[in-house]
């Protein structure tokens, strides 16, 4: 039931708005709304009510295991959200004077310096939204650094096969032409095809290293050495960052920029879709182009901000008022309880649970798709030989494992490997969590030979069983509308 | 560990079950040249309670200003209930909505939210969000520019009242889209974008015309007389809208005849707190017809195997994960969590409580600008009706004032004068439902103050 | 499974306590622990999940319609909370001076003083931690009285049949005897057996009015006279204060003290057994025998606490530091939301659901206790017919609503209905939930009468089905022990 | 209407089901002459945002000062999880769990926290909390009585070294059931009840021999001692304890040959805010062989149907709603949503994280109360060893002196002169693991300061 259709004709939770109506008669009547909006009207109560009970129907990593290939699902310390909801962080106005601001601006430059020593980059700026806006920016500062120098004619972006749709898309938000770069059959990108591509119009290759498909790619500084020659630059897709924290820096892989997403990585909540964190990071050469605003420190006159006015090269500003704070607040707490100790110890864990998972699923008789590789902090599964043997694909497994009260992993993704799953621990998991979903896994393979249906009807245990999307597409219901005449009421 | 879970028994285990001697031999892939060796400048692990009194005292050291500041992101009240709910750990620590069965919470609330969305603004659809107002406009102009079929010609007008920062944030985002940015001007006295100054500017063809209500200045635009004139001319009209002010004011969906096609905004009034900018959420609505050229996600509603109701992502092949360099937009993450809160605040609070909240940051503005323009040599600059802003005329320079303000724990306002040269000392003031009697006092005595010393520098 | 099944020797959420131990050496060996307590040693994210997990197998106002009479489970407004948490009011130190607590302290004092002015008592402490210490100092207060008069064979304390189990166990403590007073056909007390008790050993009477059968005694003046005439005094119980808030003093019906349960009438939490606040209101000749501290404010100095040394004829101190402050704020907070105005509107809102509800039990033809009577806040139906019928009796159909996601009334209580629910629907459920409630009355009544078993074995879609209570209390286990030697080390 | 959602058509229809004309009449029961006209003392109710500035002024009034008071109530930190869990609507808004049922969440917590709590004591069973730890002294003392069948006289000594609002709320509870509370002097140079004191007040049989560890002067007691000797004379030993104390101490069920039976406390250091007070939560832990004399709650395991594991409340023979005047105790509503904060503070902390917590505090008022020494005329009382707070005798009037650093925004502790004026100007004082050097140096200097001042006057 929707809130909407909770609503009765003049209930509201009259306690949470002004007691009574101020004037308000200066407003031109021609430019005043004639009826009311159809917003619910419903107690606090049945507010409170309505959303507790849906918030149950999510899996969640307060709730469940989740196993999200290249969301990287750790565990998000409560003590960042309670901390970055602080009565004096909440209610700062953006455009605060600095006199006012140095509180929010210490934490923020030294999450700038954070990054930068955990990357090896040579300066950060933390506006991006969130990680394709990172990509975005990281791209756009590409081209500003190849117009500066009069070298117009890049406009090419590699982008590797296996590579996130953010890439590609980034890449043409930037007004670049993307070609795709194949991977090798050993998951590591195909050097001699890269060789075969790369020119005098290739502005730069947009990488992650791990790549997507779960392996670090052991030919990076000869993919590197192999742009830079071409005189393009190398872009780091921040993505699977989780798993080299504190172990290898991009600046030393050498990358030229860098995005991060701080929710995955700095375990800011993901919040069902946000809102992330894109911090970038460069090399020397192309800080000018940094968007702004940036924290600088003074030390006699403490923390301000520079702007548009200060970094004239800049590719300029990406939201209104210069980033996610609350989520860069968030990210700075987690990396001060961590320090760097417990930074390096991410990696670490991440990486031995992955790899543990990857060889008790290969002892049960799972199928890797780079069975001779280290599994990075992830690594992928494809079933295409239970697809084929049972007719039960890889959707069904994931929706089946939901009913074991494990979340799927990422589904045909990449789409290079057929029928795969790629499955992402990460380090806050325990043993047993990872244990119990081998059993899982082990018991939806039997259930595929033994009872198909079972599997290809999944889930049975939720609020909904399976849902069909393509209705959803093509019967279009994205707006609950009142009946005619109904909820609207004149003001 | 902090946040590891793993015993020594458990290490040696996994390590033996993986058949190899050392956690380190995992990363043996690696080349052993670019292993970092250290992580200079990253201070050593704090424990909670240190990391909280750290931060609590950082929260604390700027103290607690009284805030007359708008521009932009406003200092309403957000019921209680608003953020205990959101941050339930179901909605705070779940991903975006891939396997909807498991995430029917997260897909209902954003049914709910494009619904309420498309209440408020009185066009067809809305989608579950982007980054904040001025990236959705960034956005929307991408999207006219894409959904107009008649117009081919890549050119936006772009009033000079809308915000400052979000034209700059349109222009960083679309300057490789080969989209012409046109400036419009706007009368100096009203404080309103004229249909002269579209008029000016409009010798060759335009695919959108961005229309603020209210504009920058709080002042109200003619949004009917703009859509009509600009529909006239085959370009689409993208309104940039205060969504509590929409509680009272006409919704785009009914500006002139036809209604404007697209409308943006910043969701921050539906119950996001100011800090210090973000996370905010951009909202974005549109017609029906539009509707595939719509950025972002949507949720859509369906049925499951049995017929029974749930929702879903739709429209998927939209998005950069299935369409990859051919989608709407880049973006992936969105602002779910903000959507949830502005849900719940939205459903709190209804139309009628919207309204109230709208008409008394009205009727506060109104009497803020009152009272200090009864200090001698301020003035309110624009003479037309304006919602919860005012942009008044100072007699010493702008900058001075603020500092001066500042320094007695108001922060009194937004300086224009950098944005707006032709103004000269120009301040932004804006009261929201929170600013008591007393507050408003408080300012205008302290403006007395400060502008003594002001003057006297 | 237990938080402690999750542990393994060696884990803990390491960043939440101290990151070394300090120096102890000082503490004599001989003083010392041995052995490590079996504690849990999970990380945060084990226990957030587990405890989230384990919220969700709760019913609650949060998320089901909770109809238990007698006990006022209204919504608990999410403002209370959050701003009896302020840092400010959670910081500060039971001892702190005076100086450093006038802001709570003002907050205290005009609760004391809405208290009076709704109960029309005249003067009221905050001290008492729950109802039932409530019930103790009033029933302390009126022995305190009678002895400093030196009346002191008054040692009986009269109680009705249908009073709470709390009463006639609070007077035992305050070293009284307990007389049984009979409840009269129709519900009010059977005034001709009261007047055949009385006498110059009563101490008193303990009453609450409306009374726990759902009615309003209509001879609350004949008793109050009865009583007093005999030299006792009456005390009233506010667990049905809601019923009559703002519409009946307790005051103006004679009553000489009263104790009220804020966690009912004022919308404090339940918190699955507490903590509530029972102040107490007493006339003027119980005064000096109120439970200290009290708030008193005097206009040049502010508020200051009164304490034994002020009030040596108090009943004296019931717990260390003078109550439940957190719930008393909470209460303040909702008395400031709801106004006069508001606290009217809860007994009018109380009573018309009640009444509606029973009015849509009776249509449905459920039998009423009472049927000649109007509900208070609350009602009785039994089910003696149901059960005689059907062989489902009243415990049966009360787990059957669980499973409809109703929480069941009260059962089996006032003792003297046979086959009883209580039910209590509170001002804060809407129509709609009432009309859910009798729709599953009606088709649980179809079950019983076609399918009984499926409601004698009630409930079937809860974490668990029907517990066996028998076997918890002959088998007793009520503590979770480590196996041997497992979990304990040495320190 | 706050908080009531009834539209006027509901009104109406409900009415019109009913059978009456108005709300009014349905309260015709009532003697017309009893109807209240007014509420006279109450104020008009006030909107969310407005009680929400009343109430922030009012928190924020009287400043953030440095807690070094403990005296029963400790400024721990309280890990971020414990309250964002504990105040889930789930947990705060459940009842008691009479419904087992629909309350498995609300009853494993408790049959979990009474775990742990036999851990920490190491008795055999735990009831599910009461009121605070004085009234469960309170209870403990009562029970005790009922429970010890070869002492039949109803003599409790009650050492002088328990807290006096202990002392005080036990008298106030149990003064009308006959029992003698006999008090027990202690050891002016150590601050220790010795066995002489107790020999000098064992003239008579008495049924129980309270021991608090540590005690009120944080000294600690010699709990074996005590324990061999009292119940050499066939009387029960009650313990009071700090339960983050046991993390370090020996448990009650060490105590001597057989252990204490009875074990009770406060819980409030187990994830409680300081408050003001309350609420806290008051534990209580006993022999098995005692359980059915144990008042309050308890949640015991059980099976389903279908011998699936489930949590009940049981022996509910003993409790006031079913026994009425025989109960145990007229204890109903408890503690439980602190029960839940507990039980969630334990788990994150574990045994390790509550001897690391016991340990710092040892530590910092080890160099408090060195540091304070250092100030001249400041000593310390007591000679034997302690645990996180001390006892320190000033040379000058302590109110004096505690208005004085209260001006400095300093709480310096608590008065002792009040209830031991045998002791002269002392000051009990604490330091938590909150308090950092920089905290301990402040209050090194300014009670130098106030003693000057206080000297001077």
């Amino acid at each position: 039931m929707l809130i909407q259709e909770h609503s009765r004709p003049g209930r509201r939770a009259t306690a949470q708005a002004p007691l009574t109506t101020a004037d308000h008669s200066t407003l031109p009547q021609a430019l005043r709304r004639k009826q009311r909006a159809a917003l619910p009207e419903v107690s606090e109560m049945q507010a409170v009510r309505h959303y507790t009970r849906l918030s149950q129907q999510n899996f969640s990593i307060d709730t469940h295991f989740y196993p999200l290939g290249s969301c990287t699902m750790k565990y998000n310390p409560r003590a960042c959200n309670s901390l970055a909801s602080l009565p004096g962080f909440l209610a700062r106005h953006p455009a605060a004077p600095e006199s006012h601001s140095q509180g929010i601006m210490a934490c923020l430059h030294e999450l700038q310096d954070m990054l930068k020593s955990v990357t090896g980059m040579h300066a950060v700026s933390l506006a991006p939204a969130a990680g394709a806006q990172g990509e975005l920016a990281g791209v756009m500062m590409i081209r500003a650094y190849h117009d500066a120098r009069g070298d117009h004619d890049r406009r090419e972006m590699l982008v590797p096969d296996a590579a996130h749709g953010t890439n590609p898309a980034s890449a043409i938000m930037a007004g670049f032409k993307v070609r795709e770069v194949p991977t090798g059959r050993n998951g590591d990108v195909d050097i001699d095809a890269l060789r075969a591509v790369v020119g005098p119009q290739t502005a730069g290759i947009m990488l992650t290293n791990p790549s997507t498909v779960g392996v670090f790619d052991r030919n990076i500084q000869a993919i590197a050495k192999t742009v830079h020659e071409a005189g393009g630059l190398l872009y780091y897709d921040g993505a699977n960052l989780n798993a080299i924290l504190g172990k290898v820096r991009p600046g030393d892989m050498g990358f030229d920029v860098i995005h991060m997403n701080l929710h995955k990585t700095f375990s800011t909540p993901h919040g069902g879709g946000g809102p992330g964190a894109g911090p970038v990071g460069v090399s020397k050469r192309l800080e000018p182009y940094l968007p702004i605003p940036l924290v600088e420190k003074d030390d006699d006159e403490g923390y301000h901000w520079l702007d548009e006015d200060d970094r004239p090269e800049s590719i300029g500003r990406l939201t209104a008022f210069g980033g996610n704070m609350g989520i860069l607040l968030r990210a700075y707490i987690y990396a001060r309880l961590l320090g760097a100790e417990g930074m390096r110890r991410v990696s670490e864990f991440a990486t031995l649970n992955a790899n543990y998972l990857q060889a008790r699923l290969r002892a049960a008789g799972f199928q890797l798709a780079y069975p001779e590789r280290r599994a990075s902090h992830e690594f992928i599964i494809t079933l295409k030989k239970e697809a084929k043997d049972f007719g039960v694909n890889t959707m069904d497994v994931a929706k089946r494992l939901l009913d074991y009260g494990y979340h799927a992993p990422t589904t045909y993704f990449p789409l290079l490997v057929p029928e795969c799953l790629l499955i992402e621990p990460t380090e806050t998991e325990p043993k047993e969590a990872l244990d119990g979903f081998v059993e899982a896994m082990i018991k939806i393979r039997a259930e595929a030979e033994q009872e198909p249906e079972t599997v290809r009807q999944a889930p049975h245990s939720l609020p909904v069983r399976r849902l069909d999307d393509v209705r959803a597409a093509r019967q279009l219901d994205v707006a609950w509308k009142p009946a005619e005449g109904l909820a609207e009421s004149n003001i | 560990m902090p946040f590891i879970p793993h015993t020594d028994e458990d290490i040696a285990a996994m390590l033996d079950t993986i058949g190899v001697d050392s956690i380190d031999a995992l990363f043996d892939e690696i080349p052993a040249e670019l292993r970092a060796q250290g992580l200079d400048g990253i201070p050593a692990g704090l424990s909670e309670m240190e990391v909280t009194q750290l931060l609590q005292a950082r929260a604390r050291s700027d103290g607690e200003p009284t805030c007359f500041i708008g521009a932009g992101a406003y200092d309403h009240h957000i019921p209680a209930a608003v953020w205990q709910i959101t941050t339930r750990g179901e909605f705070y620590s779940a991903y975006t909505p891939y396997q909807a069965e498991a995430s029917q919470g997260t897909l209902q609330v954003l049914y709910e939210f494009q619904s309420m969305m498309t209440a408020l603004t009185g066009l067809d659809v809305s989608n579950a969000s982007l980054y904040d107002g001025a990236s959705a406009l960034a956005e929307a102009v991408l999207m006219a520019v894409r959904s107009n079929r008649k117009v081919k010609h890549p050119r936006v007008l772009m009033p000079r009242t809308v915000h400052p920062f979000y034209r700059r944030t349109v222009a960083s985002i679309v300057q490789h889209q080969g989209i012409e940015l046109v400036e419009v001007d706007y009368d100096k006295r009203s404080g309103r974008t004229q249909i002269a100054h579209c008029e000016a500017v409009a010798d060759q063809p335009f695919a959108a015309l961005v229309v603020p209500q209210p504009n920058v200045f709080g002042v109200l635009e003619d949004v009917d007389a703009l859509t009509d004139w600009a529909q006239a001319r085959d370009a689409l009209v993208i309104g940039v809208v205060n969504p509590v002010a929409l509680a009272l004011l006409s919704p785009p969906g009914d500006w002139g005849q036809a209604g404007a096609d697209i409308a943006c905004g910043e969701g921050q009034p539906l119950g996001m707190p100011l800090a210090s900018g973000g996370p905010y959420l951009g909202f974005l609505c549109c017609k029906q017809a539009f509707i595939r050229q719509l950025p972002g996600r949507i949720a859509g509603k369906t049925e499951d195997l049995d017929g029974k109701v749930g929702y879903t992502l739709t429209l998927q092949a939209r998005e950069q994960h299935i369409r990859r360099s051919k989608a709407t937009s880049n973006i992936c993450t969105n602002q779910g969590l903000l959507v949830t809160a502005a849900t719940i605040h939205m459903a709190i609070l209804g139309a009628e409580g919207l309204e109230r909240v709208a008409a008394a940051c009205h009727a506060n503005t109104a009497r803020l600008a009152q009272q200090l323009c009864e200090v001698p040599g301020v003035e309110p600059i624009f003479d037309a009706p304006a919602f919860h802003e005012r942009a008044l005329r100072l007699p010493a320079p702008t900058e001075t004032v603020l500092a001066g303000l500042a320094e007695q724990d108001i922060l009194g306002g937004f300086d224009l004068g950098h944005e707006y040269p032709e103004l000269g000392s120009a301040l932004l003031v804006c009261a929201t439902e929170k600013r008591t009697d007393a507050e408003i006092a408080a300012y205008r005595e302290a403006l007395t103050s400060a502008l003594v010393v002001a003057k006297a520098a």
